[in-house]
């Protein structure tokens, strides 16, 4: 299996020097070198919200489940525990996961399940035309916020590290090399992962310029450490000029949700027999 | 109906429905078909909760105004339901507390001798009801050791001190028949959804749709469920479509306010054809309403739910047999055609309980989605001409599947082309026919009561075993459709043939299963609703049916 | 229809749109009435766009397969459109980049001349359009100033040099009409809800309703609008509800996957009686279906979304006035009755851009709610003769105002009395029939083409354009039922009265109108249904109706 | 205005026992305070959700929405958007404000929307009879778990920390005193502020005896910093045995989101001139 298998009949349509396309050759890069290791790509499935990011199941040959905005997160949930024998990645635009449906990442981070979730962060709704999302900085313009928005964004990888993830660094799509490193350790992180990618949005928030000055890769950093995590985590706000660190804040080991479901099944030789023996209690 | 009809009421902490629950059993012992209504308000101490045991020869499936004995455990019971007694009927109370014509026993003072839980009451009054009745106290005394399961000595002493207490006043005919299981809706539903195969049961908990995920969580291990109880119902919905795309038999189950926040997933499941199972029970609406009481007021916006138009089958079942034999059906269904099925039922189905004859149900066997046969590149949404596509399952080597809530070709890639969008569309929709093909091998509208009458009662679900019994006083045809969608046109028409007067009994405020057939052409002549809350008595309706023919 | 149709394509990012309008806005100062189609994939660079512009006499509402100029930004223009020219059709096209007959212009050779933006093309394009068409330099230039904002000097020298390039080949006749405002229907709804007295508005945007919050969210400082976008659809229903319910009117909008997410909060609006407008545009489904195109498939989804039964008013709007006038209808309605007030409409309405004539509108007023009038101590949900409960806003010394989504008395505490369950289901029906007496005195059916034919379409919304026009030439009577809920059942027969033969005409696979009607009684003889994203062109219609009448 | 007009003709039907009692009657004597110091009761307005806590609503005789469950938050938003001239409390479980509609306190915390919430946290579904939620402790046996959950809890307050939210706060319904002061100081501050209430349900978690040997009042913390706040907000995990504060953990001020809003707003004297003119530039 190598890259160009990876590709199907659909056409791209991102935007040129859209961000998204490193995330999509660097998955891909990810994936076939995963499988060269020996896992099967049968067992890769990926899933997407709604928004340019997700377009991304589209331009892979792999299991996918094209979902709706705001719920990749519980879709990606359902499959390993339909199945934790598959490795499950949810693509999701930060309006997706950071707004539409916040909840479901705080509560996949809570469970700890072994799913990785990559957010596709350009601080913007691309596919709608330039909206503000949780992570646009405070007074960003756009087509429903035409004066400046009035909220300060959030700080998503602070919010994940308060609900108990186990797994959550930032990455930057032009910055492929540590993409590709971060990619990797995310999905074979046996647990819940959350990578924050920052992606500029060349059409409706172009911040090449702004991260190109500010990224700095993480060194000397103890990912096991919940207070250096939290210091990393909070050096920048997503709203005032501060260094922006990039690699893996913040890694530990916890009991995954899916085991402890699992524990509780039984093998059931006859379910018959059983519904008639269940039934028998109920005389 | 040759039966009797036992209340037993107190406070929401009393154990009513528990007490309830041991009366019909004790019934079922001596052979005796059992309907048994529960009415509580939505708290959790205090109030007033009742529940009503019917126990009769044949089979019912409703509730009597009057009753044949009263057990009260507080001034209320007595209060509220006196007006429900016969000249001949009985009333048993706790004397420490009440104030009533008939037999007192003084249950506290039992209690607190015995120095048992005040909760076992209950147990000292079945005790008494017991004697009265004339029910031999090893019949009690075997159903409680099977049935309670926490100080069973203590319940045992206090239940036969009642026994002593009391004077025997009737003497309950024992039947010859054989104790049958007591379920409830719920229980029956989950039973079936297993029959069909069902490995996974996503919930959030909604009254009265809870119990199904208390039944299923609780017998998991039994059947090797995982039985999942999620953040928020938009989790519970999507989480369960990853879980069926992941090959998983999914079932999910809510009420009208959890049904809205599946709605949109709902769709989704409609777009990616990944199969689903919902069960909807209702209550009274809108908004929060009228939580742990009944009605069948959301017939069309189930039938409707999510964006865009594509194929569901619906049914609702009228009693436990119904809804057992018909969530198989449903998860068959919706693993055939891959599409949603939605099982219908309300609080009175839901809660109800039911003697279940599972003899008495044709026996299905979980079938098998149709699947690739390999002989072509896999495509998820290969172009049949049933509309169907072969599923294959992940992992498969030989497959990539690819699902997609967006209009998609047949790979699952998507498109915004005219013609693959109407192309699409319509292989969608084609599984509709096939599937009223389907269904012309089930009896998909029941048919019951004196059917060469040309006075019929139209009803759905709950509302069943109402009308049922009453057409047998009235000597009028009863006509159920089970299954609402597609809805069965032809054997609708068949069983309404040679009908003068078309008389519907909803438990809803506009009459929603004639605003159902109307869009196929037919018309009823007459409506009887109710909307208060709590279903039909036999009285009740009885008496409007009084109304509406002469 | 002594008219024009000029199609200008390019890629997403071209600019099509704005283009489009423009060349609109050139027709219009020369007396034209516009109808504008846009018509774009889900992408934001590339794909292909295109915008096809009539330009009549008399106002249409629909657009034709033919076009009397091609406009060229890109290959994909004249590949994709070149079978809609006729004989007379001029071609106007990059020749940088383009190959085609027709007329050539350098647009980026031009561009790289003048170092103007890329996006400039399409200004030189119009140019040269305008020269061909013969219509004057000085219309360009002063539509040019009006609506362009960026580098207006470069602009004009750029279509300046377009101007230059060609030659006259048409001369577009000067019509003495006075130009009118060119509104897409979004911006109409958004006119006529501030006319309604609209003071907040709660959106997460969603297409095709997002057009809706962008305007208002763009002119909210002229009206003094808040203009909100908050986390989710979830949220925006019920700050809705809180903002309204704190006094301000308040509408909300979005599509149909955005609506699955309000059904729980429009369910609480039925039920705590609190007044909300919602914006409904439809797309194709189901799900993500095909986003950025269009469809009438939400009918009954919306018209019974939401569990319980409660009254509910809902419009569909068949143009930009009727989008204005009855959304000032609409929140009116919504505050008087206490109810939800539901505008349907579609991406071809929402995203089409019509001529939009003040004057042919009946001037409305914002209406006051009916007020507590303080001579009895405040009851929120007061038993009244038409179930409508007089308001009264906090902060008010004088009352307590209680709303709840529990059945609650007339206090608004909650209840589970069955009497009181019932009360309050009948006041709050009650509301419809009052409301069908009040929209006896408006045009809730219209009715157009020939009055008195035996034949007549059927139709709603959108597809209202279509229909007029081709009921001109055909002799066909139109009706058009604008009021969908509650169905405005007396009018509607009055206007079928005649009818031998109607014909239904929907952007949809099932014919949801006709499935509403059936529930009245009424039937059609066939249907004509599109569902591939597109509207009906005139043509198409045209062919498919000569099909159903010999 | 006194306690006893504060009473509606609605009869109380929680359990004797049951934690919201003092939540109800301590309420009531912080309205009463506040309307003795000057402040309109019809300027108050309650907001609940569905659950026994939700029930307070009917209860109190003024202004209120019994919304529906897991969505207090956006309506009270919506309640002060329309009138920041209100004092708007939100009164919601912990079903309600931590799980079924968790995304609206993050968001409302982010906005610092100036209204208050009340968390009935009784770490259980009281209504529905006994489902674990998302702050009950591991291995937690209710009737849909029951072989004990899978899941650790959420610390709802360290979420909140991460939210940005500005008023920070835990009480218990059984130290009545605290309740009204931490009551009233939220209600007083300006910005989003929330109190987890620990509130023993006798029937399906009676944590009395825990919580009586528990908790302590924080003494010589500094509300205003963020580091002392997560640091005693984290000490309790709401699932290991540990010292649990109550107090007040943190309080900042920032600018409030309907002032932010409200500022962009003019008066318009004729909307009918105005619409003209909006169609004139249409033209
Ligand atoms: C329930 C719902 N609401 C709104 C939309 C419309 N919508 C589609 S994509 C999108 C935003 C996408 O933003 P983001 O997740 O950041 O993705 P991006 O396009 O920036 O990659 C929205 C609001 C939708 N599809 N579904
Ligand atoms: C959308 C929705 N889902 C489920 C329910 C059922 N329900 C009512 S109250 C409740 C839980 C209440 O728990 P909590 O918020 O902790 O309040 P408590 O009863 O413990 O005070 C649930 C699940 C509902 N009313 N609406
Ligand atoms: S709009 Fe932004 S995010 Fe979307 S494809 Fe273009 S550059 Fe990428
Ligand atoms: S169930 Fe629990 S929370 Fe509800 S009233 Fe009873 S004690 Fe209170
Ligand atoms: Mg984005
Ligand atoms: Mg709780």
């Amino acid at each position: 299996m190598n890259q160009k298998q990876l590709a199907t009949s659909a056409k791209n349509t991102w935007c040129p020097g859209c961000g998204n396309f490193a995330i999509l050759n660097t998955i891909k890069k990810v994936l076939t070198v995963i499988n060269e290791e020996g896992f099967p790509l049968d067992k890769i499935v990926m899933v997407s919200g709604i928004g340019c990011h997700a377009k991304i199941v589209d331009y892979i040959d792999v299991n996918s489940y094209y979902a709706i905005h705001g719920r990749v997160t519980p879709v990606a949930e359902g499959i390993k525990l339909a199945n934790p024998d598959l490795k499950v990645i949810g693509f999701a635009g930060d309006g997706d996961a950071y707004g539409e449906g916040l909840e479901h990442i705080v509560f996949a981070a809570k469970r700890n399940i072994d799913i990785t979730m990559i957010v596709h962060n350009n601080r913007v709704y691309g596919l709608t035309t330039g909206q503000y999302t949780p992570t646009s900085p405070l007074g960003f313009k756009g087509r429903s916020t035409p004066s400046g928005t009035a909220e300060l964004p959030l700080n998503p990888l602070e919010l994940m590290l308060a609900s108990g993830a186990t797994f959550i660094a930032r990455a930057y799509s032009n910055r492929m090399d540590l993409l590709k490193r971060t990619f990797k350790e995310a999905i074979l992180h046996k647990g819940f992962s959350l990578i924050d990618v920052l992606q500029p949005c060349v059409t409706f928030f172009n911040t090449y310029e702004y991260y190109n000055k500010h990224v700095y890769e993480l060194t000397s950093h103890d990912s096991q450490i919940f207070d250096q995590a939290l210091k990393k985590i909070s050096e920048w706000d997503y709203n005032s000029e501060a260094p922006i660190a990039l690699g893996t804040f913040y890694k530990i080991e916890k009991p995954v949700f899916e085991e402890q479901i699992l524990k509780q099944k039984t093998k059931v030789l006859d379910r018959n027999l059983k519904i008639k023996e269940t039934l028998a209690n109920y005389i | 109906m040759n039966g009797y009809s036992i209340l037993i009421g107190g406070k929401a902490g009393d154990g009513i429905n528990q007490a309830g629950l041991l009366i019909a059993r004790i019934f079922n012992q001596l052979g005796y078909r059992i309907y048994m209504y529960y009415d509580y308000p939505s708290l959790i101490r205090g109030g007033h909760n009742f529940s009503i045991v019917r126990a009769t020869k044949n089979k019912v499936g409703t509730h009597q105004n009057q009753i044949d004995f009263l057990l009260a455990l507080n001034q209320d019971t007595i209060d509220l339901h006196k007006h429900r007694l016969k000249k001949t009927s009985n009333v048993i109370y706790d004397s420490d507390g009440v104030k009533s014509e008939g037999i007192g026993i003084p249950l506290k003072t039992v209690i607190q001798d015995e120095k048992a839980p005040v909760i076992s009451r209950n147990s000292c009054l079945i005790g008494g009801f017991c004697k009265a009745a004339g029910i031999k106290y090893n019949i009690l005394e075997q159903v409680f050791k099977k049935h309670i399961s926490r100080d069973i000595e203590l319940n045992l002493r206090v239940a036969h001190r009642g026994y002593k207490e009391v004077k025997e006043l009737a003497k309950i005919r024992i039947l010859s028949k054989r104790p049958l299981p007591l379920l409830t809706g719920n229980e029956a539903i989950g039973l079936g959804l297993i029959k069909g195969g069902l490995s996974t049961y996503i919930a959030y908990p909604m009254t009265p749709s809870s119990g199904l995920l208390h039944f299923l969580a609780r017998i998991a291990k039994d059947f090797s469920l995982k039985v999942i109880h999620p953040e928020n119902e938009i989790a519970v919905m999507l989480m369960a479509l990853g879980s069926s795309y992941g090959g998983e038999k999914t079932a999910v189950g809510t009420s009208g306010g959890g049904f809205c926040l599946m709605t949109e997933g709902l769709s989704l499941a409609g777009m990616s054809e990944v199969p689903i199972v919902v069960m909807v029970s209702q209550r009274p609406g809108p908004s929060t309403g009228v939580p742990t009481y009944t009605a069948q007021s959301d017939l069309h916006f189930v039938l409707n739910a999510g964006q865009g138009e594509f194929t569901r089958f619906m049914v609702s079942p009228g009693n436990a047999e119904e809804a057992y034999y018909w969530s198989t059906v449903a998860i068959n269904i919706s693993w055939r055609y891959q599409i949603p099925s939605i099982i219908l039922v309300d609080k009175t189905l839901s809660e109800g309980v039911f003697s279940f004859d599972k003899e008495a149900v044709k026996n299905l066997k979980e079938e098998k989605p149709i699947l690739w046969d390999k002989k072509q590149p896999y495509k998820r949404y290969l172009d049949t001409k049933t509309g169907i596509s072969p599923l294959s399952f992940i992992p498969n080597k030989d497959a990539v599947i690819k699902v997609n809530s967006y209009t998609h070709d047949e790979y699952g890639i998507t498109t915004e082309e005219p013609q693959m969008i109407s192309l699409m569309q319509d292989k969608r929709l084609r599984k509709e026919q096939y599937l009223i093909q389907d269904l012309e091998k089930y009896e998909t509208v029941n048919f019951f009561g004196d059917k060469g009458s040309s006075v019929a009662l139209l009803c759905w679900g709950s509302t069943k075993g109402a009308c049922v019994e009453i057409s047998e006083k009235f000597g009028l045809r009863v006509v159920q459709p089970i299954v609402l969608s597609p809805f069965p046109v032809k054997q609708f028409r068949e069983r309404l043939k040679g009908v003068k007067k078309l008389i519907s009994v909803e438990n809803n405020s506009t009459g929603q299963l004639v605003r159902l057939i109307n869009q196929h052409g037919f018309n009823v002549d007459e409506k009887i609703l109710k909307y208060d809350g709590r279903p039909f008595s036999l009285e009740e309706l009885e008496s409007d049916l009084k109304k509406v023919i002469k």
